[in-house]
């Protein structure tokens, strides 16, 4: 820490080169760019590359996810799918998209400043956010706004309502395609506690750092005491303990856990699946849909994963010709990766805009605005099938209505669970 | 300081050259956002930015303070930004009912510097008590610890007050009472008070008391203790308490620079302030120049816009931006470049004020 | 030496290093207004003498007494406070500061203002960095610094350096001080002024000052009384003419 | 018996840290700098060993010294583009290299293999030990010998190599180690090289206990490694080793017996104590100046 001096003018003039040359950058789209979200932004267009067609045909649909860092994943996973979906539909004809998908990096400042970008360039209509807590950043810019919204897979109640402790005051224009977390955990201790053969002492290990995760938790736990659900071992890791896992199985297992409930995402997940097998300890495994793609993981021993049960509205496996086209599009696009449900609900999230637009009579020249109270109304008063349920439906507050399905994991397949 | 009395032309004198810059350069910027904003002229991206950068600066000047003017490498700068902000949404949100935005957002942001100057305080003893790279892991451990405990609490709100848990949320509240922390989702349902305008007077005050501490006799004692320990407590310095009001003055911008960040989103969790934050932070400190509060600022703003102007190139601009740090470095720190600007300065100036320039640098060094 | 109540009286110091004996059973007084010299052959210890007296180093055995206290439970910056200043060997500027501003430092301890009036830059601030300015240059002039006064520090030529470390230790306001080798490196001019320096110092601030150096021309030149050290232990104590005549110092100097 | 089994288990995934750590303080102790992209070699030698597997179906061995090689290589190239030029900077300006090296890593890992999880095949035996109650898994078992192999043999290295002596003089003092005819530039590449092949040995312990492949796979290992590192004292090998395998234990221990949600604060809270009592790590030398 000696030699404090060791930059101060060069560095000074560096910096203040590279600054002129940022204020300059900064600038220049500013000046092109349209200022108030209320213009349609017909010339921002220009700036894009050539990949727009001929402008006022085309609705442009935004999102944002992370595409960099930890959670790059799904981000990823989201953005495939949506411009699978829009080359699909612009391909048939008809009401024309283009969708702009920019990174936000699972932090709700980038996802801030990519939701100001995705209005320099001129969105109509938004895919809101991949995950939970940019999510939540962004709902009451599109609420002031004025832009309809609507996450894949953004599940944590902070996204559709302004105090989400209460559940109230909802945003009105920001919906989501994916079940809400507390839903999810309610739903899943109420399988549990009607499904006593599967056992009757449940552990939980869950990610305490993760909205997704111990917002799933928190009302597992609150629904399985209602229940008499007994809730024997909770143990938790966090993004700096994700993957050794023996203390909190070597705990469930000496708590005599025959349920191990995983309300986590399925690469964790794996590695817990993996190192139960590893000291041989072998109880009923439930997930939630964030288990969805735990078959796929490039590599993983299916076996393992035999007799997992899990909650999930979407299964890359079924035979219906819906999902088989869509898995087989989706392997073509990225290159052989199998679509987990965030892509599902991404796919269906531009169907389901499409659909509302449609119906809606809703066209490129009109403003965000306009879309805005068009589609709402087709949003709270359709019904839409699409590869994540069938009849869902979308209540007024923004919360999806889907029935998630059990399924059991036999011979590397999902084999859904009757009742 | 006798010159202090001469006014205008102190300004421009080696010494506080390097202060008028910054104070110039802040104000400059100002105007001139602000003019843009009012013609419509800057873009919804940038508009966005605004209040961030704005804390950036300030946590990057207080972690400057630390690590440039008292010579002591910390990372863990995050965590106090981390104390600021969850204590700012939390005076915020109580006093949400009662008190106007902008009064509102100033005493959140005293709150939370006072909070974490606190915390800078208590965990300073034990931390200045090591030295070099044991110093900073010391910090760097700070930082995570801090960000573990903020995970792990719960409190919540109601017309009954204020309930506390932690590890396990026990807050039972009665319809319409509010969770302000809520463990790993941090907080939710944040009003956003925070302004540019509020933003940029924080950062003035910032470059106000660092540049007044700096040239003041505290200033020098912290300046003395780092070039050489030893023979600064032999002139009757006491090191432990010198690099403390640093470190806790550090603490203290970065709590407010905290609070601010805080009541800008409506949504913080408390995974934002980890290692990767202080690392950034730091990374505005050295890139900017270690003790050049002015180098300080143009280095944010300029490491803070790149990786949204880099955004057109979709998934290589994490890439790119990483490329451009790593020739940054080298390049500043390349011998033959050094030489050329030095040359180049020395030839725009003439000699006798490139020396003078050289003392200015190394002052504010 | 006109007053007999030293200011600095050393009885039976030492001290060792892991087993190792580096200085023992020193007994040696400074009396006030004197110039007192400590002598001997590299690695007899006279550093670690300065850095007992300046509580750097704290002392197996033996008592520092200085100016009728104890210095033994105090720490450097009270050792300081006390009225001891010193420089040292290997040169210790703050090098990225001003000359000016390194006398500053100097003056610490007698500026009272807060950190709460400098950053408020209330009056007792200005009043009171106002003097110090005049106080500061004062010194710089009497060191013969003045003309750069702002240049940094660690650009100074050798002997300036050495020079301001003088300076920077008087700020303190010492009742003593102690010169680590200050001529060392200089050339026999430079030397010459030192000596002039040196006493004009004393007679200024009315100080004692105790010096090591092994330029024999300086030290029989202006010391008074001279203490010689020599594998840690003292060898000899007395007036510089007796010193030079003493057998066992030459012995140690030119070896068997 | 239950503590018995954390306890190794603590040992396993300590001697991992161990690893990498002695990866971090052999950089130290003769580059004198902090190397941040050190766990992002281990993740490029995870997907090399990955791919060496599943896609060119090597057998084991031939597929960890294929990562070997390939991080060594990587090590010095790192070393010798982003290092290098620095030699005479301040440490800071290699520190925030180092961290660009990172995400330059991380993020290009990103693009060339993608975001998504990829699982390491199980090519360590499976199964565990049974003694008595106490059952100890082959993974865990194998994992502790490697460390324990990879010291001893680092260890004699160091003392009985011409290069390792080298090493040591350049660690104690370059410019003499330099007068002394030691090409130090050619023992900084040597340490990068022995670093980064650490890595590789690591990444596929780690990968085989957690067999989870992703960009930011080293981010974490990494800086508890450097934990571990400066915990033991940072310089010393003794101590990486050390305080690996402690930083291990204390990190299990603590998940089961205070609180999974608090271990890594507990974690850091006994580093900042042993840091107190010993200021320069486990087995760190004492900083002193000569005055």
């Amino acid at each position: 820490m000696k030699n404090q001096n060791f930059m101060s003018k060069a560095v000074a003039a560096m910096m203040a080169a590279a600054m002129g040359a940022s204020l300059v950058a900064c600038a220049a789209p500013a000046a092109s760019a349209p200022a108030a979200s209320s213009e349609p932004a017909v010339e921002a267009q220009a700036e894009e590359s050539g990949s727009s067609e001929a402008a006022g045909g085309v609705i442009k649909i935004g999102g944002s996810g992370p595409l960099t860092g930890g959670a790059a994943v799904y981000g990823n996973a989201v953005k495939a799918a949506a411009e699978l979906a829009v080359a699909e539909i612009n391909a048939k004809g008809g009401q024309q998209y283009e969708l702009h998908f920019e990174d936000d990096a699972h932090d709700p400042e980038k996802a801030v400043s990519a939701y100001g970008a995705l209005k320099d360039w001129g969105m109509q209509v938004s895919l809101a956010t991949v995950t939970s807590a940019p999510g939540a950043a962004v709902a009451p810019m599109y609420q002031e706004d004025h832009i309809f919204a609507i996450t894949p897979s953004g599940s944590s109640l902070a996204v559709i309502y302004q105090d989400p402790d209460n559940a109230t005051g909802a945003y009105g224009n920001v919906f989501q395609m994916c079940f809400t977390d507390p839903n999810q955990g309610v739903a899943s201790a109420d399988y549990l506690a009607a499904h006593t053969d599967l056992g009757s002492k449940v552990a939980v290990i869950y990610k305490n750092d993760d909205n997704y995760s111990s917002g799933i938790f928190t009302k597992f736990k609150a629904e399985a005491e209602e229940k008499g659900l007994e809730i024997v071992y909770e143990g938790t890791f966090d993004d700096s303990n994700a993957s050794d896992f023996s203390v909190q199985l070597t705990k469930a297992q000496s708590e005599g856990a025959d349920i191990v409930y995983l309300p986590i995402y399925y690469d964790p997940a794996s590695l817990i699946l993996t190192q139960a097998s590893q000291m041989g300890y072998a109880p009923t495994f439930f997930g939630v849909d964030g288990m969805d793609g735990i078959l796929t993981l490039e590599g993983f021993d299916t076996s393992l994963a035999e007799g997992v049960y899990l909650l999930t509205p979407f299964s890359a496996d079924a035979t219906d010709d819906l999902t088989v086209n869509f898995v087989k599009n989706y392997q073509d696009k990225v290159g052989g990766e199998i679509p987990n449900q965030f892509a599902a609900d991404a796919y269906d999230c531009v169907y389901a805009i499409a659909q509302a637009v449609d119906a809606a009579g809703v066209t490129a020249d009109m403003s965000a605005s306009e879309i805005c109270d068009a589609i709402t109304a087709q949003f709270t008063s359709m019904t839409f099938n699409g590869l994540t349920g069938e009849n869902v439906t979308w209540a007024e507050t923004g919360e999806v209505s889907k029935s998630p399905k059990a399924v059991v994991i036999k011979d590397g397949a999902y084999v859904g669970v009757e009742d | 300081m006798t010159k202090d009395k001469k006014g205008l032309s102190a300004l421009f004198s080696a010494k506080y050259r390097g202060r008028t810059a910054s104070y110039t350069l802040v104000i400059l910027a100002y105007i001139i956002l602000e003019v843009m904003r009012a013609s419509g002229n800057l873009s919804s991206l940038f508009t966005s930015l605004l209040v961030p950068v704005t804390c950036y600066i300030v946590a990057a000047i207080g972690l400057n303070l630390n690590v440039g003017i008292s010579g002591e490498l910390n990372l863990g700068q995050a965590g106090f930004m981390s104390i600021g902000a969850f204590t700012g949404i939390c005076v915020s949100g109580r006093l949400a009912a009662s008190v106007p935005a902008v009064p509102r957002l100033i005493l959140a942001m005293i709150a939370g510097a006072l909070l974490a100057s606190l915390f800078g305080f208590i965990i300073g003893v034990p931390v200045l008590k090591l030295q070099g790279d044991y110093l900073a892991i010391v910090t760097l451990a700070f930082g995570q610890i801090i960000k573990s405990l903020i995970t792990n609490m719960y409190l919540g709100f109601d017309e009954n007050g204020f309930q506390f848990s932690f590890v396990e949320n026990t807050c039972k509240l009665v319809p319409g009472g509010k969770m302000l922390l809520n463990g790993p989702m941090g907080a939710t349902g944040t009003q956003r008070i925070a302004t540019f305008t509020v933003g940029v007077i924080l950062v003035l005050v910032a470059l106000v008391i660092v540049y007044n501490l700096m040239y003041s006799k505290s200033g020098r004692a912290i300046m003395a203790a780092r070039d050489n320990r030893i023979a600064a407590e032999l002139i009757g310095i006491n090191i432990s308490a010198t690099k403390m009001l640093a470190f806790v003055v550090s603490a203290g911008l970065a709590g407010a620079a905290g609070a601010m960040y805080g009541l800008n989103y409506s949504t913080l969790v408390p995974n934002k302030y980890d290692f990767n934050t202080s690392i950034l932070i730091l990374v505005y400190v050295v890139l900017g120049g270690l003790g050049n509060m002015t180098g300080t600022i143009i280095s944010t703003v300029v490491l803070v816009l790149l990786p949204e102007l880099l955004r057109s190139l979709q998934d290589y601009r994490m890439l790119i931006y990483a490329i451009v740090l790593i020739v940054i470095m080298l390049l500043t720190n390349n011998e033959w470049v050094r030489t050329r600007i030095k040359l180049l300065q020395k030839s725009l100036s003439g000699g006798r004020k490139a020396s003078a320039g050289k003392e200015d640098g190394k002052e504010a060094a | 030496m006109a007053e007999r109540t030293p200011v600095l009286e050393v009885r039976g110091l030492g001290i060792d290093f892991g087993g190792l004996t580096a200085v023992n059973d020193l007994n040696m007084e400074v009396y006030p207004e004197e110039i007192a010299g400590l002598i001997g052959p590299n690695g007899a210890g006279k550093t670690t003498v300065f850095n007992m007296l300046t509580k750097v180093y704290q002392p197996t055995r033996g008592q520092i007494i200085f100016c009728g206290e104890d210095l033994a439970k105090k720490s450097v910056v009270e050792t300081n406070k006390a009225g001891i200043a010193r420089t040292f060997q290997n040169i210790r500027l703050f090098s990225n500061l001003s000359v000016l501003d390194n006398v500053k430092t100097g003056f610490h301890n007698s500026i009272t203002y807060s950190p709460f009036a400098a950053v408020l830059r209330l009056p007792s601030y200005y009043k009171q960095e106002k003097e110090l300015d005049e106080k500061a240059r004062d010194l710089l002039k009497i060191l013969e610094l003045s003309d750069q006064a702002d240049v940094i520090a660690g650009n100074l030529p050798y002997g300036a350096q050495r020079r301001l470390e003088i300076a920077r230790a008087l700020a303190t306001g010492p009742k003593l001080l102690l010169l680590d080798e200050p001529a060392a490196g200089m050339n026999p001019q430079e030397t010459e002024e030192l000596m002039k320096m040196i006493r004009f110092v004393r007679d200024h601030f009315k100080i004692a000052v105790l010096l090591i150096e092994h330029d024999m021309k300086l030290v029989m030149g202006i010391c008074e009384r001279i203490t010689v050290l020599n594998y840690g232990m003292m060898l000899a104590q007395g007036l510089p003419e007796e010193i030079q005549a003493n057998p066992a110092v030459i012995k140690a100097y030119l070896g068997e | 018996m239950q503590f018995i089994s954390y306890l190794i288990n603590g040992l396993g995934l300590g001697s991992v840290y161990a690893i990498i750590a002695l990866g971090y303080t052999m950089v130290y102790g003769i580059a004198k700098m902090l190397n941040f992209a050190h766990g992002d070699v281990i993740m490029i030698g995870a997907y090399i060993a990955f791919f060496a597997i599943m896609n060119f179906g090597l057998p084991l061995i031939p597929a960890v010294l294929l990562a070997i090689l390939a991080c060594t290589v990587l090590g010095v190239v790192i070393e010798r583009l982003a290092y290098k030029p620095l030699r005479q900077a301040p440490s800071l300006a290699v520190l925030i290299t180092a961290i660009g090296v990172s995400y330059f890593l991380q993020n290009g890992a990103q693009l060339l293999w993608s975001s998504s999880t990829k699982v390491f095949p199980a090519v360590l035996p499976s199964g565990s030990l049974q003694i008595g109650d106490l059952s100890v898994s082959w993974l865990t078992l194998i994992t502790i010998i490697v460390c324990v192999l990879v010291m001893a043999v680092l260890t004699l290295f160091i003392s009985r190599t011409k290069t390792g002596r080298a090493m040591r003089a350049c660690s104690e003092d370059k410019g003499a180690a330099t007068l002394m005819g030691i090409n130090v530039n050619f023992i900084i590449s040597v340490t990068f090289a022995i670093g980064s092949g650490l890595a590789a040995i690591a990444s596929v312990l780690l990968c085989s206990t957690y067999p989870s492949v992703y960009p930011t796979l080293g981010s974490m290992p990494g800086i508890k490694a450097f934990t571990a590192a400066v915990f033991g004292g940072i310089g010393s090998i003794p101590g990486a080793f050390l305080g690996g395998l402690l930083l291990g234990i204390i990190e299990i221990l603590a998940k089961a017996y205070i609180s999974t949600q608090l271990s890594d604060a507990i974690v850091f809270a006994v580093l900042i104590i042993v840091l107190l009592i010993k200021p320069t790590g486990l087995l760190g030398r004492k900083l002193s100046e000569k005055v």
